[in-house]
């Protein structure tokens, strides 16, 4: 499927949204701090986004950006939910170190 | 009507036992009794043959899941009335057996007990798979309960290592079962568990032979055959006296009853080419139960391991498929379940007064208590198959039909016969002769105990010396088994299973 | 009459059971009467069955009371009455009657008497039965019956571990025996669907005469007798078995049990005679067995061992003669051997009774004056043993050879059996002088227990001139073409138990030093321990068994399920090292699952 | 929107007008039993409409490009309704007696309703955007259901922190998910040009346009199979049904699961996905990886709630071989059938087990223990609660006369007609494993030992009787639910 509009061939976007992806798994899997977990995710989440917008431009229909519409109101939800939950742990632990959080194993 | 009430007794007494336990204690001993009593008064009047051209006496069929093809499908022939005969007698006896035995929680073990035995009678009624698989684990849970509550030191162990064999080889049945059943819808559209329907399929040998293995791996552990026998000692030793007499004399005949009924008739000729090796591991089982039954100290593992080379004797007359055999097979059931279920409760016994069993400690007892130990010869005798009682019977009729169909591993089984009397008379030996003669001031058979083992000592004799009445019984079901599917199979598998080759001189 | 052929063995089964049901209530007199009652009546009634035999010879077969009636297979209780079974039944009621006698005295006061008595019973009727039985089945319920009865009589004290490891030894071997026979009654079935003994030989004469069946049948058939019958290759039994009560080794492992194999052979001679070889076979066998029987009994210590081994080498003669073809003069040996050996057991069990249970001949000796009746028995019993002249043992031995030598004349097996009588009148007399002369060790009580006399003359009589009881075996075996013997043969028949005599009086006399040497030679000790023959089977077969037991007490198959149980636990251990609670490893789970996901796609 | 679509979706307007109430009365009058009531009967409307429209949903209506109501969306969505109910009454119980902790108990209702139509939009999804939609509806709805406890005033670390550690875990690994999922979906759009659950075609030559679909979905199925617990991502559950309240963990257990495994059966069947023979092997992958890891994981495991949550990764592996069985031509509207039997079957025994513990657990009202030797002894103690327990445990063995059984016979009745024999031999060997751990919590609570035990005895014994007799009238006669079984 020919890219009909756009400049750029479709691989390159999709090799940006990839590497974008994988920076924030990275993040994700490496931070210890509960913050620039969230920051990470959210790249995750955007990039994901991007693949959306880049889909709708190729097919010429609107439904890629609605969804990345969706896609920032679910970011802003879960971070809002997250940040309450870090408060509470902050309150407690007095630090964000994700891996204090270990009390359940086995 | 009656067959489906021969199940609800059992299975509503049990409730109504346990409830008993709770009104007066003791009662519920009586209360078992009169159950299983009221049970054999309902089978006697059944009609005790077929009407003409019909193969089973008595047939009770109802919907349960019709969407399935699930019916509610049980019948009565001489194969099931035998085993059902020998369940309620066996049942009756492990009640009276554990009178004095089992002191804490009494309704509870009677419950479980009824209900076990309601499990048994529905697996040797049931002729629809769905319904026969559901009664087969059914009957597994309370003897589980049996064992793991009421049992000796590591009761847990015998009763997982006894409920995970038994459960996970049924699974590859209920595999089978439904491989077979979709085979059938595959070729007439129509989907049925009943026995009848699923005779008249044609199989092609590979998905035959995969199938048979399926009916065969369940039974073969439940019957237990020698790769897969592991699970019996322990659970043996480890189960009360009711326990390890309601499991050896009839559990294990499950095992062989589902062979006959399902196994063999369902793929005769898989069955056929697979006979071979089921023999050749019957004739192993033989030596290796002997040869494991004379290196035993623990003398309920003894008789536990005797159980294993008398089953093996069973598997070899139910593959030499002719009648002799097979006759000799039902009749080696009976005297086995006889048998051994005196041996464990001698066993009991001895574990009642002693609180061991372990040979070494025991001895000389033929000065101590004269009737116990002359019972004990008895059935030892029986055990090693001596002539004018029913094992040796059963025996020689297996050997006869199984040498007709594969004479050297009919030799090698007869070896086994060496090694009964090895094992029996080390028994003997041990436990009765010899001068070291334990402490305890003890009292002989009581007139409950003597009772008991007398009524078993007079039926081995009675079969022993006038088997007719048992062999006219399963005469029709052995000639049906043997007999090709019913329905006329156009060009289909030749009947492999030929008569027993008997040329008679004009 | 003939109603009455099912009383005799009915007789002592009814009787035995009593006994052993309700024996131990019962007073002494009363189990007496019982037991030794209940074989009169079986002996009387057998007399009467004779006398009428006799007079008519007409075979008799009782009705046939259905037993077992299986797809292919009729059997039923029936007893079958002819000349052999006559003999048998004559010599099992007639020497069985005067053991009981014996017995009577003998166990008094043994505190297991109606026991006793009721296992002696069980095992006069098993071998009534087997003796009678007219269907191999029967014959086989009879024959393991008897075997049965003697591991119980064996094992009768069975206080002494040695007694019931006697006992559990002889049914093994004999069971070997059994189960050769078994497979042949198998093989009966399958070629002609019935156990009925006339029916079958008369069809493997019609249908086996090119065949090889007729041989497999009849070298299993010997296989059987060989076992009950403690010949070559399972004799080792016998010499053990003498640990029970001395009238249980006179009636079982002298008269009556141990002739079954021979009963055996003889009643199903048709089969035999269709396998030449197999013939040869038992001939070689008993000749063998015989000469080295003899030679064992030559060094034994123990007086009853000695009198085992005589009895093994006499069965040996038996076989020997069947093996030749002589039936009628091996079933004439085998009566008058029935009446010699009794006489020497139960004379034996009165001196030992009378020394105070002391059974080593090197400590008995010089009892001529003390026991005179019992030196007069054994006097008679040797001399009918070493064949002399005027003996029972005489006449039916001679039979023997001179019947052999006319069909297998020069063969090994008739030197054996030639020097055979010579070896068994060197050791006879060598019994006799060691028990009788020589200087007295043990002071012996006196013997002339009123109730033992009595059994034991009678004993002594028949041991005389038992060999003019008429034989009515015309009709069983057919004649034998009468060849005539050169004088030469004839004469050393003769000689050979005199040239024994004079050898064993010489060294008795002059070889004290030689004999001393010779006893503790090694070939003596061999000879001694049965020619090795026990070490042989204890090494070949018993220590592998008991070491495999011990070896897998524990039931290798239960390894796998161990090794899967183990599996499974180290499995749970390793994963759930995994849940250690950290997010961040989680995430890496997520990472590599995804990874792991990718790579199943794309590949 | 004609009023034939509106009535169509009146179950879940019904559903988001109950949040609505409950959410206004609990800012304005906080009356917790007022709270339940709005929120049980809103449900029983609702519930009640579904069984009104029953004619529509016969011929099924598409409405709106997102939502199909058809037969399929009528039984599954009565499931839920019922299932939220009963957590709700559940939840109610198990808050019950706890005023002095001052646990706000109203917001839960909202939650629990948000969850609720999370749920009914998958279970009515034909379209991406609305798998995303309910998708992250429920979940998000979950999280705050999970940390619930720490929303209350600050108590003790030991009531608030575990719930907290679940919350966190549950919220970054989901989104972490959520994030695969929409990658995935981003992919299979940029393939196929629509969100709809259109039919896939691979392209012949496998080239690299070839792989984008196959990546697609493959990260679609990441998604998935994270937030059904499957084997490889299966590590977060086990914390989170242990740190989160009884009840809501049930809900998780059996309500987002479920609502899943039907828009896995939705999109399976109408892309076809199945028949790429990549996809097939990796579910089989899949499946067999989470059987074996769940029972072994499960073996000797000695908390009962994460016992069952080992248990339920075992047993969503089963329900993948209904999944691959309905992607076969042969079997597949008898895998459908099977597949939904299956999963009433679960859930009801799900429900019952997390009733029983709720009921019945070691330690006080704060610190609540749920090892298993607080449980030894039990049917000596409580015959009735020990036999309901034991039946509970058979049903999730899946042994005869309980409805345990029929669902796992139905997973072997869709396995053999599919002919997944490999698989079936792995599930045989699971429920193998199974029967261990079953039998041994069941000779546990047999043990006769006569020290006190600090068994605790909550209320909501009820709860538990009502749903052991169901569950054992379902083993003996289940025809009645058969014929409901809906056909796609």
């Amino acid at each position: 499927m020919e890219s009909q509009g756009l400049l750029i061939p479709i691989e390159h976007g999709l090799l940006f949204a990839a590497a974008l992806f994988c920076i924030g798994l990275a993040g994700v899997l490496t931070r210890r701090n509960l913050l620039f977990m969230l920051m990470s995710l959210e790249l995750m989440l955007n990039a994901a986004a991007f693949v959306f917008v880049l889909a709708g431009a190729v097919h010429g229909n609107a439904d890629g950006q609605v969804m990345f519409i969706l896609i920032l109101t679910l970011a802003a939800a879960e971070v809002a939910l997250a940040l309450a939950l870090v408060v509470q742990l902050y309150r407690r632990r007095r630090s964000l170190d994700i891996d204090s959080l270990d009390g359940m194993r086995g | 009507m009656s067959l489906v009430l021969l199940i609800l007794i059992p299975l509503l007494g049990a409730l109504l036992v346990w409830l008993a336990e709770r009104w007066r204690t003791g009662f519920s001993r009586v209360l078992s009794l009169a159950v299983l009593g009221l049970d054999a008064l309902l089978l006697l009047p059944l009609p005790h043959q077929a009407p003409a051209g019909e193969l089973w006496w008595l047939q009770f069929r109802a919907d349960w899941l019709p969407n399935l093809g699930i019916g509610w499908h049980f019948a009565l022939d001489g194969l099931s009335a035998l085993l059902l005969w020998l369940t309620l007698f066996i049942g009756a006896l492990s009640v009276l057996v554990s009178w004095r035995e089992i002191d804490q929680r009494v309704g509870f073990f009677h419950c479980n007990l009824l209900l076990s035995v309601a499990g048994i009678i529905g697996v040797f009624t049931a002729l629809d798979l769905f319904v026969f698989f559901v009664f087969w684990e059914l009957m597994l849970i309370p003897m589980v309960l049996l064992i793991a509550i009421w049992g000796h030191e590591n009761r847990r162990y015998a009763a997982i290592k006894f409920f995970i064999f038994t459960q996970a080889s049924s699974l590859l049945m209920l595999v089978a079962i439904l491989g077979l059943v979709f085979m059938q819808y595959g070729q007439t559209g129509v989907m049925s568990f009943d026995y009848e329907d699923l005779l008249r399929l044609q199989l092609a040998p590979t998905p035959a032979f995969w199938l048979m293995l399926g009916f065969f791996v369940a039974f073969a552990v439940k019957l237990p055959m020698v790769p897969l026998h592991t699970w019996l000692p322990d659970a043996h030793t480890e189960a009360p006296t009711a326990g390890s007499v309601l499991l050896a004399a009839i559990l294990l005949k499950t095992g062989a009853y589902g062979l006959l009924r399902f196994a063999l008739p369902l793929f005769p000729a898989a069955s056929a080419d697979f006979a071979p090796l089921a023999m050749g591991l019957g004739a192993l089982g033989v030596l290796y139960g002997a040869k494991l039954a004379f290196a035993q100290h623990d003398i309920k593992r003894l008789v536990a391991y005797t159980s294993v080379s008398h089953m093996g004797f069973v598997l070899l007359g139910i593959y030499a498929m002719n009648d002799l055999a097979l006759q000799g097979a039902l009749m080696q059931m009976l005297a086995h379940g006889l048998s051994t279920a005196a041996l464990f409760i001698i066993v009991g016994m001895l574990y009642a007064r002693w609180h061991t069993r372990d040979l070494r400690q025991l001895g000389g007892l033929w000065s101590l208590l004269p009737r116990l130990s002359g019972f004990t010869l008895l059935f030892a005798l029986a055990s090693l198959g001596l002539p004018g009682l029913a094992n040796f019977m059963a025996e020689f009729l297996i050997l006869a039909g199984a040498f007709q169909r594969d004479w050297p591993i009919t030799l090698v089984a007869m070896l086994g016969l060496v090694g009964a009397a090895l094992y029996a008379l080390l028994l003997v030996q041990r436990s009765l002769w010899g001068a070291t003669v334990p402490d305890a001031k003890v009292h002989d058979c009581s007139p409950r105990e003597w009772s008991v083992l007398a009524s078993l000592a007079v039926l081995l004799l009675l079969f022993g010396l006038h088997p007719q009445p048992v062999l006219d019984l399963v005469q029709r079901p052995v000639a049906a088994i043997l007999a090709e599917p019913p329905a006329p199979n156009p060009g289909g598998t030749e009947p492999l299973l030929q008569r027993a080759s008997m040329e008679r001189l004009p | 009459m003939t109603a009455w052929l099912g009383w005799i063995p009915a007789l002592p089964l009814f009787s035995s059971l009593v006994l052993l049901l309700v024996g131990g209530r019962l007073g002494q007199r009363l189990v007496t009467l019982l037991g030794v009652g209940s074989v009169l009546g079986s002996a009387l009634l057998s007399g009467l069955l004779i006398a009428d035999f006799l007079a008519e010879g007409a075979a008799v077969t009782t009705r046939q009371l259905p037993w077992l009636s299986s797809m292919g297979l009729e059997v039923a209780f029936g007893l079958y009455f002819d000349g052999l079974s006559a003999v048998m039944l004559g010599v099992i009621t007639g020497v069985g009657l005067l053991i009981h006698l014996y017995s009577a005295a003998y166990m008094a006061g043994d505190e297991g008497y109606a026991r006793f008595f009721g296992y002696l019973n069980l095992f006069v009727g098993a071998m009534l039965l087997l003796v009678l039985a007219d269907d191999f089945l029967l014959l086989y319920l009879g024959w393991e019956g008897v075997g049965l009865c003697s591991f119980l009589l064996i094992g009768f004290w069975y206080r002494e571990p040695a007694n019931g490891y006697a006992a559990r030894k002889a049914f093994v071997v004999t069971r070997v025996g059994d189960i050769a026979l078994a497979v042949a009654l198998l093989i009966m079935i399958q070629q002609f669907g019935t156990l009925h003994i006339q029916t079958v030989i008369e069809r493997a004469q019609l249908q086996w005469l090119g065949s090889d069946w007729s041989f497999w049948v009849a070298l299993l058939l010997l296989g059987g007798a060989v076992g009950k019958s403690a010949q070559l290759p399972l004799q080792t039994w016998l010499p053990d078995a003498m640990a029970g009560p001395t009238p249980v080794s006179a009636l079982i492992h002298a008269a009556t049990m141990v002739t079954a194999g021979v009963y055996l052979i003889a009643r199903t001679q048709g089969i035999f005679l269709l396998a030449p070889r197999i013939m040869e076979l038992v001939a070689l066998v008993g000749a063998l067995t015989l000469f080295l029987a003899a030679c064992s009994a030559l060094v034994q210590h123990d007086l009853k061992r000695v009198l085992a081994y005589s009895t093994i080498s006499q069965i040996g003669y038996m076989f020997f003669a069947l093996g030749a073809g002589a039936f009628s003069a091996a079933i004439f040996h085998l009566m008058t051997h029935a009446f010699f050996k009794a006489l020497l057991f139960l004379a034996a069990g009165q001196v030992i009774l009378s020394l105070h249970h002391e059974q080593d001949l090197r400590r008995m000796g010089g009892l001529l004056r003390r026991l005179p009746f019992s030196a007069l028995c054994f006097a008679i019993g040797c001399a009918a043993l070493a064949a002399l002249p005027l003996t029972s043992g005489f006449y039916s031995k001679d039979a023997i050879l001179l019947q052999a030598y006319g069909l297998h004349g020069g063969s090994l097996a008739w030197w054996l059996a030639l020097a055979g009588a010579a070896v068994t009148a060197l050791y006879s007399l060598r019994l006799f002088l060691k028990l009788f002369f020589g200087e007295a060790v043990t002071e012996p009580s006196p013997d002339m227990r009123p109730t033992l006399v009595v059994p034991l003359a009678l004993l002594c009589l028949l041991a005389l001139f038992g060999a003019l009881i008429p034989q009515p075996l015309g009709a069983v075996f057919a004649p034998l073409a009468a060849t005539e013997v050169p004088a030469a043969v004839h004469g050393a028949i003769l000689i050979m138990p005199w040239l024994g005599l004079v050898t064993g009086v010489l060294l008795w006399r002059y070889g004290r030093g030689f004999r001393q040497r010779w006893s503790d030679s090694a070939l003596a000790r061999s000879w001694r321990a049965g020619w090795g023959f026990d070490a042989l089977y204890d090494g070949l077969l018993v220590q592998p068994l008991l070491l495999l037991a011990r070896l897998n007490r524990k039931d290798l198959a239960d390894r796998p399920v161990q090794f899967v149980a183990w599996l499974s636990a180290r499995g749970h251990a390793w994963l759930s090292v995994t849940q250690n609670g950290r997010l961040r490893r989680y995430a890496a789970g997520i990472a590599l699952g995804a990874v792991l996901v990718l790579t199943v796609v794309t590949l | 929107m004609t009023l034939l679509e509106l009535r169509a979706l009146l179950p879940l307007l019904l559903v988001a007008l109950t949040i609505l109430a409950a959410m206004l009365l609990a800012a304005f009058c906080r009356h917790r039993r007022l709270l339940f009531w709005v929120y049980q009967l809103g449900l029983l409307a609702a519930l009640l409409s579904l069984g009104g429209n029953l004619g529509i949903q016969a011929q099924g209506l598409e409405v709106t490009p997102l939502l199909r109501v058809d037969a399929f969306f009528g039984f599954f969505a009565a499931l839920f309704i019922l299932v939220a109910m009963l957590v709700g009454l559940m939840a109610a119980q198990y808050f019950g007696r706890r005023e002095h902790l001052a646990v706000p108990l109203e917001e839960s209702y909202v939650l629990l309703a948000l969850c609720l139509l999370g749920a009914l939009v998958l279970a009515a999804a034909q379209h991406l955007a609305a798998l995303f939609i309910g998708l992250e509806l429920m979940s998000v709805a979950s999280f705050a259901l999970v940390a619930y406890p720490c929303g209350g005033a600050p108590a003790s670390d030991r009531l608030q922190l575990p719930s907290l550690e679940a919350g966190l875990k549950y919220l970054l690994l989901s989104s972490v998910a959520s994030a695969f999922l929409l990658f995935g979906m981003a992919c299979l759009y940029l393939q196929t040009g629509t969100l709809a659950f259109a039919r896939l075609s691979l392209p012949p030559d496998s080239t690299a346009s070839g792989l984008l679909p196959l990546a697609g979905l493959a990260m679609l199925l990441i998604g998935v199979a994270f937030k059904l617990a499957l084997a490889p991502f299966h590590m977060w559950s086990p914390d989170v049904y242990q740190g989160a309240p009884t009840p809501f963990t049930a809900l998780i257990a059996t309500l987002s699961k479920g609502a899943l495994v039907v828009v896995l059966l939705r999109y399976l069947l109408l892309s076809q996905a199945l028949q790429i023979e990549q996809i097939a092997t990796l579910l089989m992958a899949l499946a067999t990886l989470s059987i074996l890891v769940g029972n072994l994981l499960a073996l000797r495991q000695d908390d009962m709630k994460r016992l069952l949550a080992y248990s339920s990764i075992a047993h969503l592996g089963y329900l993948l071989v209904v999944v691959l069985a309905a992607g076969q031509t042969v079997s597949s509207e008898f895998a459908l059938q099977a597949g939904a039997f299956y999963l009433l079957a679960y859930s009801l025994t799900t429900l019952a087990a997390f009733a029983m513990i709720s009921a019945l657990s070691g330690g006080g009202d704060e610190n609540r223990d749920y090892r298993l030797h607080c449980y030894r002894g039990l049917c000596w103690r409580a015959p009735c609660l020990g036999g309901c327990f034991m039946l509970i445990l058979l049903s999730l063995a899946g042994i005869p006369l309980t409805v345990g059984f029929i669902g796992k016979f139905y997973i072997f009745a869709a396995g053999a007609q599919a002919g997944l024999w490999w698989l079936l031999g792995v599930v045989v060997l699971g429920s193998a494993l199974g029967l261990y751990y079953y039998l041994r919590i069941i000779l546990i609570l047999l043990q006769q030992d006569d020290e006190v035990s600090d068994l605790v005895f909550h209320n909501g014994r009820w709860l538990v009787y009502g749903l052991t007799l169901l569950l054992l009238l379902l083993g003996i006669y289940p025809l009645p639910v058969m014929q409901w079984l809906p056909l796609l």
